[in-house]
């Protein structure tokens, strides 16, 4: 229980934070990030402690819902997820620290900061529908004020509102899924609902509520379109943690239904996590690449990684309903290990494009470039992050990959026709969404950070505050130890695998300490260290050999450029070009995007232009047109504001006679 | 105990030798046989060494707007792709790293090569470099769909995804679900030709602008940094060659217990049958063109066709419907 | 020996009479504070008293909820006033001898409504009603311009006609009642009516129930029968908007809800619920898109009562005790919150001289305090945490998807698209480079400021206490 | 008390008659004419049932009923009228026929409402609920079908009356004095409206430009 105080008194300290920065004004306000650092470490610490233990702590309190209560619970899962929020806010926090005193600080962030930390903490903890919606609404309000804080940007006006209407959507939703999961005897808390079975029909409707309410907030397409607005909006380090954590909550929230809540699934409940996710993985990506602005690629990237992990979800729920649990355990591993993954390296790319924004005050990537030779650190740490996200060894993006597939390639053994069909595209899938991956963040490093810088502010950028290097560095270092390190990261994952799916992944069967085993040594083993430890091998006796063959050293002169260097930045590739190839490819076929070359004649002065048409149809069709029918009709029922007073004596006329003759002809 | 751990270390120094010697080679019979075919005199066979010694040797010139990401690239991809190669049963299945990395990671370790290399291709800020990386990323996202259908196949067939199993299951039943490896043979090839850069998605030895890929990223480098790179593309090609080998023709390699004269066997077997493919992809060069860029979509569009297919087939034959 | 519920009728009318003879604002205010002080204080006691169930009187668990409610605005409104209608006479918006007026009228509203309240006859509770009416109906032409007095009397002739409807269904009930009951008295009071709903003839507790339903429906604002609220809301001076929306609304319903008792006494009768289901999701819906239209910040949030009426009325409708009791509980909440915004708006147009809300903008930067505010008591209407009005959204939402999964998709329907067009509107004023005058706000903040204390209060706790009493409620709805 | 209940029965069928009279009427000054019919046949059908009932206190609600509506207000609406000048013709929003087609739809509804009451409960007051209601909802229609502010309160009036007639009904119903003094007040609050605000042609025309312009969110 004394963990329970423990983690009360650190929520209490966040919420007094908040109340404190919210009278405070100025550089005072700068106490916020420390305080959640200290905070968000002592929770974290508790969690881990909790998740090794794998016991679970819980309390009731006498407030919240009536003949209820407030019940909280800290279990395995919960823990594993606190771990991963915690991370993220410390980080975050961290950054915050490095935040110029005079000028960044604002009365609109630095309050809801902490209370945005404390929200979702509040989630993983919440034991009772109630306690549940009530911290992720908070959770959502925190932040839609967090994105509004510019509040002057009529775009981030938009996208504030945008965000909060699709978070009410989602809460609704949850609101259903929880009213389902309850019954109509009204039991929130989470104990009776788990002895507590609705029909089937109502499951499969509480479960595409959830997916809704969780897919909304986490941004499965077609839920998505609010993100890539909002999460740039906000400032850099809150849009990490929006990015790199919040939609994490969003995930526990449907593990937490799927897996806990709603009882042994049936096998077609896979199904729409697996489609959604396929989809939203792929076209999430296709997003990003055809994107210019830096933080907006990033938040697109995050729409991909949420598609990947409901698809490991899904496979997860497949092999579960058909008892394979050796199966489940490492789709499961693999979503949870790309939940940790994707918080760090996701929190560490917006903490960059924050830095990068810092630096030059730009985030459009065709006006960056070169600067890695002005922000060496940061530029050394995001690449790090960049590499990461792209699932390329031995870095921990990879890790989290690997088992997915390992999941994808056990598919087959599924007894429904079905879902073999699926395995061969879900796997074609994923592997474009990986490639596309490497393509989208070689695009963005490539453009943003090397070449030759495209506008003055990049040419004299300058790196950012100590705070906010450690910040990134941390991030960037857990980035390749989780990547070398991904056995011990299964080790402490066993409880809550143990937890969910009743077995964990095979743990010390391989051939060193160190090899990550699915299903078993003899069938797929991948032992990170080993292969790093080859690769630096490798590569330093490649070096010392060669520099002992070469006796000259090297010397530096202009680009060959095949014989016509041009000195001008402009000619460089940029972000646009680099997509062009893949809009091409896969734009026709996504966003239907048309080019129309204009050559003028021979002797005409006017240069050539090339327009590019890109139509989103998701937004045109989910967002476009219901927004417009919503305005038409509302227009339309205006009329009824306007009417004459005898009109509206007809109208009540109207009713009255119609009530009386249902009265007349009902007996 | 330790004498054998001894033996299976050199065993594994030995394939890493072998595959980084026998690379050059490989690549001089391909060109060779261009050149015999094409009715010219054509390069020496070892030219390829003495080309790389050359390279090695003289200084290197590196643009200004260089970085250190491009002073280090060479190293690192040399090193990955060498591992890579190294990881892949050459002369004998069950060497004592084969299960470090199965065919995901296998071919994750490439990916990672490929995108440091294009990440070295925009480093100077040239027009090229964007173009050769920028359709090499693309390349990639339409070869590695393919890519993972073939090695689906292969799980569904051997119920592994470690090469060294693969490879032992194929040389215990050579003839098992035939059709489906048929057919992910003519995909994997088709993969080999995007992944190496060969024609008809790229030509080695082009210095056309417009048509170069691989030739377009690496246009910066000289000297030792750009031996390193030629180095690693020939040893690219000799992985793909040892994985089709190990693949779809396994006879003749030394399954995981054998002792010094299987591997011998093994090992002269591998080298003729690299050679060999050499020669067929020299011939191969010749009989066809360079495609447009924007043609390619259709090209590896086979490979998936061919690659889903397989899988249905073995699907068919594992009778997995039950 | 007088009873509490003596006091709480007589006490605003005697204050009534001594307001009209009292000149000078000051003191009229002041007494006016005071007395709606002991009122509340008043209803309190009768929390603690004895129940009662007399000819005339009755005083239940039912009712005292909705007495309580009512003395409670009416004194945090009273406070308001004070401060708010000497700004309007200052700035010479009224003249202040209207103010002796208005005082003595809020009285005599108070009064009637409570009347109405504890009355145990429906004759009384039907008089009671219509003399709230009225009075509204005059203090809402109080500013004699030419929209206030068009409202006004759109008011008053669509009330009237609700009023003579509402009377035409009372005399049913007496002749449904007067076999039973036999004549006279008795079959008018609410305690026996009830007990021998069972032996009246279904076919004239039909007919009675469509009457009340248009008659005391129109005071709901139930739509189509709704078209006096937004202008009377708009048109009139903001704490009789704040009484309109937090009370008058509530004393119709809870006249709607006994008489809803007595029809769903008799099983042969037409079933009351789905008709409310039906008319209360029309509302809300309705409601709901009118908000997107809206120029005028007062008829906004007048529409959003229309919209939560139709919520509660839905609730209801739907019955059952966590229905019942999630409809008390979000009209209680309703009332708290809405009376809370409308004072902020008032602050609101004082700050910014103007109700037009495109005229109102970048509050946040040139009002924070007034802003924040304003914007929490918003999102509490809502149904954001953490308030009440989300503690009774998330009880209707979750029993109607557990008991009817697809009927609970149109409330959800409507408030989403009632939420998308207030958070619209709030981000319009609060946020943005601001334009226009920013006034010193001189009105008092404390009523607000309760208001939003007590709706933040509940959405965290509910104390046992009141839980019981709001569950005893509900049971006595059935 | 048979006989008593049929003089009753008759006095309420001939206000309905009257109600007809009205939606049938075109000029304005022959509508309060009809109303003051009507207004003089409720008189007496609350006085008989004073009598027949033997509640003196009725005889008040008569009295009102005939001073007050069968008298005074048609009188002061007549001068209102004429100094408005709209005496003539009254501009209707659906022809004679069409109104009175509607009005008798709207009777057989109510006596198909009231069919369905079961015999033997509040026997007498049967036939007597069926006609107010009827007569109730045909004053309400005439509030709807014309434009002319005079005739809109002379609705509403009518169906006042029919309330009363039913309250009257109701035997032994308390308060049905003191409801018609309420509903006088009402009724004289709306005439002196009319006055006050001199509403010419109808009901939302306060005589005031601005409002037909205005009327609500407009601004």
């Amino acid at each position: 229980m004394p963990e329970l105080y423990v983690l009360g008194v650190a929520l209490g300290a966040l919420a007094v934070a908040a109340i404190l920065a919210a009278v405070t004004r100025g550089p005072a306000l700068a106490f916020v990030y420390p305080l959640s650092a200290l905070a968000a470490t002592v929770i974290g610490i508790v969690d881990l402690g909790a998740l090794l233990r794998g016991g679970e702590l819980a309390a009731v309190l006498p407030i919240g819902l009536p003949a209820i209560g407030l019940h909280l619970r800290l279990d395995t899962l919960s823990a594993f997820f606190g771990i991963v929020i915690n991370g993220g806010v410390l980080a975050a926090s961290v950054y915050g620290m490095g935040l110029d005193r005079t000028h960044e600080l604002t009365p609109r962030v630095e309050p809801l900061f902490p209370l945005f930390a404390a929200a979702m903490n509040l989630v993983l903890i919440a034991d009772d529908a109630y306690a549940f919606l009530f911290s992720w609404e908070l959770m959502s309000l925190a932040s839609w004020a967090l994105v509004a804080a510019r509040h002057t940007d009529p775009e981030s006006r938009r996208a504030a509102h945008l965000y909060l209407v699709m978070a009410a959507i989602g809460t609704a939703a949850l609101l259903f899924a929880f009213g389902g999961l309850a019954g109509p005897t009204g039991g929130y808390a989470f104990d009776t609902i788990r002895h507590h079975r609705p029909a089937p029909l109502i499951a499969a409707l509480i479960l595409a509520a959830a997916l809704v309410g969780c897919g909304s907030k986490g941004g499965l397409i077609p839920l998505h379109a609010w993100l890539p607005l909002a999460h740039p909006a906000a400032p850099s380090h809150v849009s990490a943690l929006m990015s790199g954590v919040m939609t994490k909550v969003a995930i526990y929230g449907f593990v937490r239904i799927a897996f806990d809540l709603l009882g042994p699934p049936a096998w077609w409940w896979a199904l729409p996590p697996i489609i959604l996710g396929v989809v939203t993985a792929v076209l999430g990506l296709l997003y990003a690449v055809l994107d210019r602005d830096l933080k907006r690629v990033l938040a697109y990237s995050t729409i991909e990684n949420v598609g990947v992990i409901f698809v490991a979800l899904g496979l997860a729920l497949a092999f579960r309903a058909n008892g394979q649990n050796e199966g489940a355990a490492v789709a499961m591993a693999a979503a949870l290990l790309h939940v940790l993954n994707h918080s760090w390296f996701k929190s560490l790319l917006f903490l960059g494009a924050g830095a990068v924004l810092h630096a030059t005050g730009r985030r459009d990537l065709d006006g960056l470039g070169g600067l890695i030779h002005r922000m060496p650190r940061t530029a050394a740490f995001f690449l790090v992050g960049a590499l990461a996200i792209s699932a390329l060894p031995p870095l921990n993006g990879f890790v989290s990959e690997w088992l997915l597939f390992q999941a994808v390639i056990a598919a087959p053994e599924l007894p429904q026709a079905a879902l073999h069909f699926a395995s061969p595209a879900i796997g074609a899938m994923l592997a474009l969404a990986a490639a596309l991956a490497a393509a989208c963040f070689v695009r963005v490093y490539g453009t943003a950070f090397l070449g030759r810088p495209r506008s003055v502010e990049a040419a004299n950028a300058h790196d950012v505050p100590l705070a906010q290097q450690i910040a990134m560095g941390g991030l960037a270092f857990l980035c390749i130890l989780g990547g070398l390190l991904g056995s011990v990261l299964a080790v402490a994952l066993a409880p809550v695998l143990g937890d969910l799916v009743s077995t964990g992944l095979p743990i010390g069967e391989g051939p060193t300490p160190f090899s990550l085993i699915a299903f078993d040594p003899a069938r797929s083993v991948y032992d990170a260290p080993v292969i790093a430890l080859f690769v630096a091998i490798a590569s330093l006796t490649t070096l010392v050999v060669v520099h002992r063959i070469s006796e000259r050293r090297s010397r530096r002169g202009p680009a060959w450029d095949c014989g016509f260097p041009d000195p001008s930045p402009v000619t460089q590739y940029t972000a646009s070009s680099f997509a062009q190839p893949l809009r091409r490819v896969y734009g026709t076929l996504a966003f239907a995007s048309r080019e129309t070359v204009e050559m003028p004649p021979p002797g005409d002065q006017r240069p050539a232009r090339l327009s590019v048409v890109v139509v989103d149809h998701l937004w045109r069709v989910f967002y476009a047109t219901p927004g417009r029918a919503v305005l038409n009709l509302s227009s339309r029922l205006n009329v009824l504001q306007f009417l004459t007073i005898r009109r509206y004596l007809v109208l009540m006329f109207a009713a009255l006679v119609l009530l009386l003759a249902l009265a007349a002809v009902t007996t | 105990m330790t004498a054998d751990f001894f033996v299976q270390l050199l065993a594994q120094g030995a394939q890493m030798t072998f595959v980084l010697l026998i690379a050059p080679l490989a690549v001089g019979v391909v060109r060779r046989v261009k050149a015999l075919l094409m009715r010219r005199q054509g390069a020496p066979l070892l030219q390829a060494y003495l080309d790389l010694a050359k390279l090695v040797r003289k200084e290197s010139v590196i643009a200004e707007s260089a970085s250190w990401l491009f002073r280090s690239a060479p190293y690192l991809i040399f090193a990955l792709t060498w591992v890579a190669a190294a990881l892949v049963p050459s002369f004998a299945s069950g060497l004592m790293f084969n299960w470090a990395a199965d065919v995901v990671a296998l071919v994750a370790l490439l990916g990672a090569a490929r995108a440091l290399l294009a990440l070295a291709g925009m480093d100077v800020g040239t027009s090229f470099g964007g173009i050769g990386s920028s359709r090499e990323m693309m390349i990639a996202t339409l070869a590695e769909p393919a890519m993972m259908l073939i090695v689906l196949t292969l799980a569904i067939a051997a119920g592994t995804t470690r090469l060294a199993g693969v490879a032992d299951f194929f040389i215990a039943e050579p003839f098992a679900v035939r059709v489906s490896m048929a057919l992910s043979l003519i995909a994997l090839v088709i993969v080999a030709l995007a992944e190496n850069a060969r024609i008809p998605v790229d030509n080695p030895v082009t210095h056309l602008e417009l048509t170069m890929v691989h030739e377009a990223m690496v246009l910066e480098y000289s000297g030792r940094h750009l031996a390193l790179i030629e180095a690693a593309s020939h040893l690219k090609l000799v992985l793909y060659l040892s994985l089709l080998v190990c693949l779809f023709a396994p006879f003749g390699m030394a399954p995981a217990d054998a002792g010094l004269a299987g591997w011998l066997i093994g090992l002269a077997a591998w080298i003729i049958k690299i050679l060999a493919c050499a020669a067929l992809l020299g011939v191969w060069e010749v009989s066809i063109a360079k495609m447009r860029v924007f043609r390619l979509p259709d090209f590896l569009g086979v490979a998936f066709v061919f690659g889903f297919l397989a899988i249905l087939l073995a699907f068919l034959t594992r009778g997995v419907f039950a | 020996m007088i009873h509490a519920y003596q006091l709480v009728v007589v006490l605003p009318y005697v204050a009534a009479v001594l307001l009209m003879a009292i000149p000078g604002y000051r003191v009229g205010a002041t007494l006016n504070v005071i007395v709606s002080a002991l009122t509340l204080g008043v209803g309190l006691w009768l929390v603690a008293a004895e129940r009662i169930v007399g000819d005339y009187a009755i005083v239940d668990e039912f009712n005292i909820v909705f007495i309580v409610i009512n003395t409670l605005v009416g004194f945090t409104t009273a406070l308001f006033s004070a401060s708010y209608i000497g700004h309007e006479i200052e700035i010479g918006r009224l003249p202040s001898g209207f103010l002796r007026f208005y005082h003595a009228m809020f009285q005599a509203m108070m009064g009637s409504m409570n009347l109405a309240l504890v009355a145990n006859n429906i004759g009384v509770m039907w008089v009671g009603l219509e003399l709230a009416t009225l009075i509204t109906v005059v203090m809402v032409g109080l500013y004699r311009t030419p929209q206030s007095i068009e409202a006004a009397w759109k008011y008053f002739i669509l009330a009237s006609v609700g009023i003579s409807l509402a009377f035409f269904g009372t005399i049913l009930i007496y002749l449904a009642g007067q076999p039973a009951l036999g004549e006279g008295v008795p079959a008018m009071t609410w305690s026996l009516l009830q007990g021998a709903a069972a032996s009246m003839d279904p076919a004239i507790l039909d007919l009675a129930f469509i009457f009340l339903l248009i008659g005391y429906g129109t005071k709901v604002g139930l739509a189509p029968l709704h078209a006096w609220l937004p202008d009377a809301h708009a048109e009139g001076p903001t704490p009789v908007s704040a009484v309109l929306s937090g009370l008058l609304l509530n004393v119709a319903l809870y006249a709607l809800l006994r008489f809803k008792m007595v029809v769903a006494g008799q099983p042969a009768a037409l079933d009351p619920g789905p008709i409310m289901v039906v008319m209360g999701l029309v509302s809300l819906i309705f409601a709901a898109f009118m908000l997107y239209q809206r120029r005028d910040i007062k008829r906004l949030f007048a529409y959003s009562s229309i919209e939560h009426m139709g919520l509660i009325v839905f609730a209801f409708g739907m019955g059952g005790p966590l229905a019942n009791f999630a409809g008390l509980l979000h009209m209680a909440m309703h009332s708290l919150t809405k009376s809370g915004i409308f004072f902020a708006v008032g602050h609101i147009a004082q700050a910014k001289g103007t109700q037009r809300i495109a005229e109102i903008k970048g509050l946040s930067a040139t009002h924070p305090r007034l802003a924040v505010a304003f914007a929490l008591a918003v999102l509490a209407i809502c149904g954001m945490p953490p308030f009440g009005v989300f503690a009774s959204e998330f009880l209707i939402l979750t029993t109607t998807f557990a008991r009817e999964p697809w009927l609970a998709l149109l409330p959800a329907f409507g408030l989403l698209v009632g939420f998308g067009a207030l958070l619209l509107r709030l981000q319009d004023t609060i946020f943005g480079e601001p334009t226009g005058p920013a006034h010193r706000v001189d009105a008092s903040s404390v009523p607000m400021v309760l208001h939003l204390l007590l709706v933040f209060t509940a959405g965290i706790f509910l104390p046992p206490a009141l839980v019981a009493w709001f569950q005893r409620a509900a049971e006595l709805l059935g | 008390m048979t006989q008593a209940y049929e003089i009753s029965h008759l006095l309420a069928g001939a206000m309905l008659l009257t109600s007809f009279a009205l939606l049938y009427q075109e000029r304005v000054a022959a509508v309060l004419n009809a109303f003051a019919a009507q207004s003089v046949l409720l008189a007496l059908a609350v006085a008989w049932a004073a009598v027949s009932d033997d509640r003196p206190d009725l005889f008040i609600t008569a009295a009102i009923a005939l001073t007050l509506k069968g008298i005074v207000i048609p009188v002061a609406l007549h001068r209102t009228v004429a100094r408005l000048g709209i005496h003539r013709e009254v501009e209707k929003v659906v022809g004679v026929g069409v109104a009175l087609i509607v009005g008798l739809a709207l009777t057989g509804l109510a006596e198909a409402l009231v069919v369905k009451v079961a015999r033997g409960t509040a026997s007498h007051a049967r036939e007597e609920l069926a006609l107010a209601l009827a007569i109730v909802l045909l004053g309400f229609l005439m509030m709807i079908v014309r434009r002319n502010a005079v005739t809109q309160v002379v609705g509403f009036m009518s169906m006042e009356n029919g309330l009363i007639l039913a309250a009257t009904g109701a035997r032994g119903m308390p308060l049905v004095v003191e409801v018609s003094v309420a509903f006088s007040v009402l009724i004289a609050l709306f005439v002196f409206a009319v006055f006050v605000f001199r509403i010419r042609e109808r009901f939302d025309t306060v005589d005031i430009e601005a409002l037909d312009r205005m009327r609500g969110d407009r601004r």
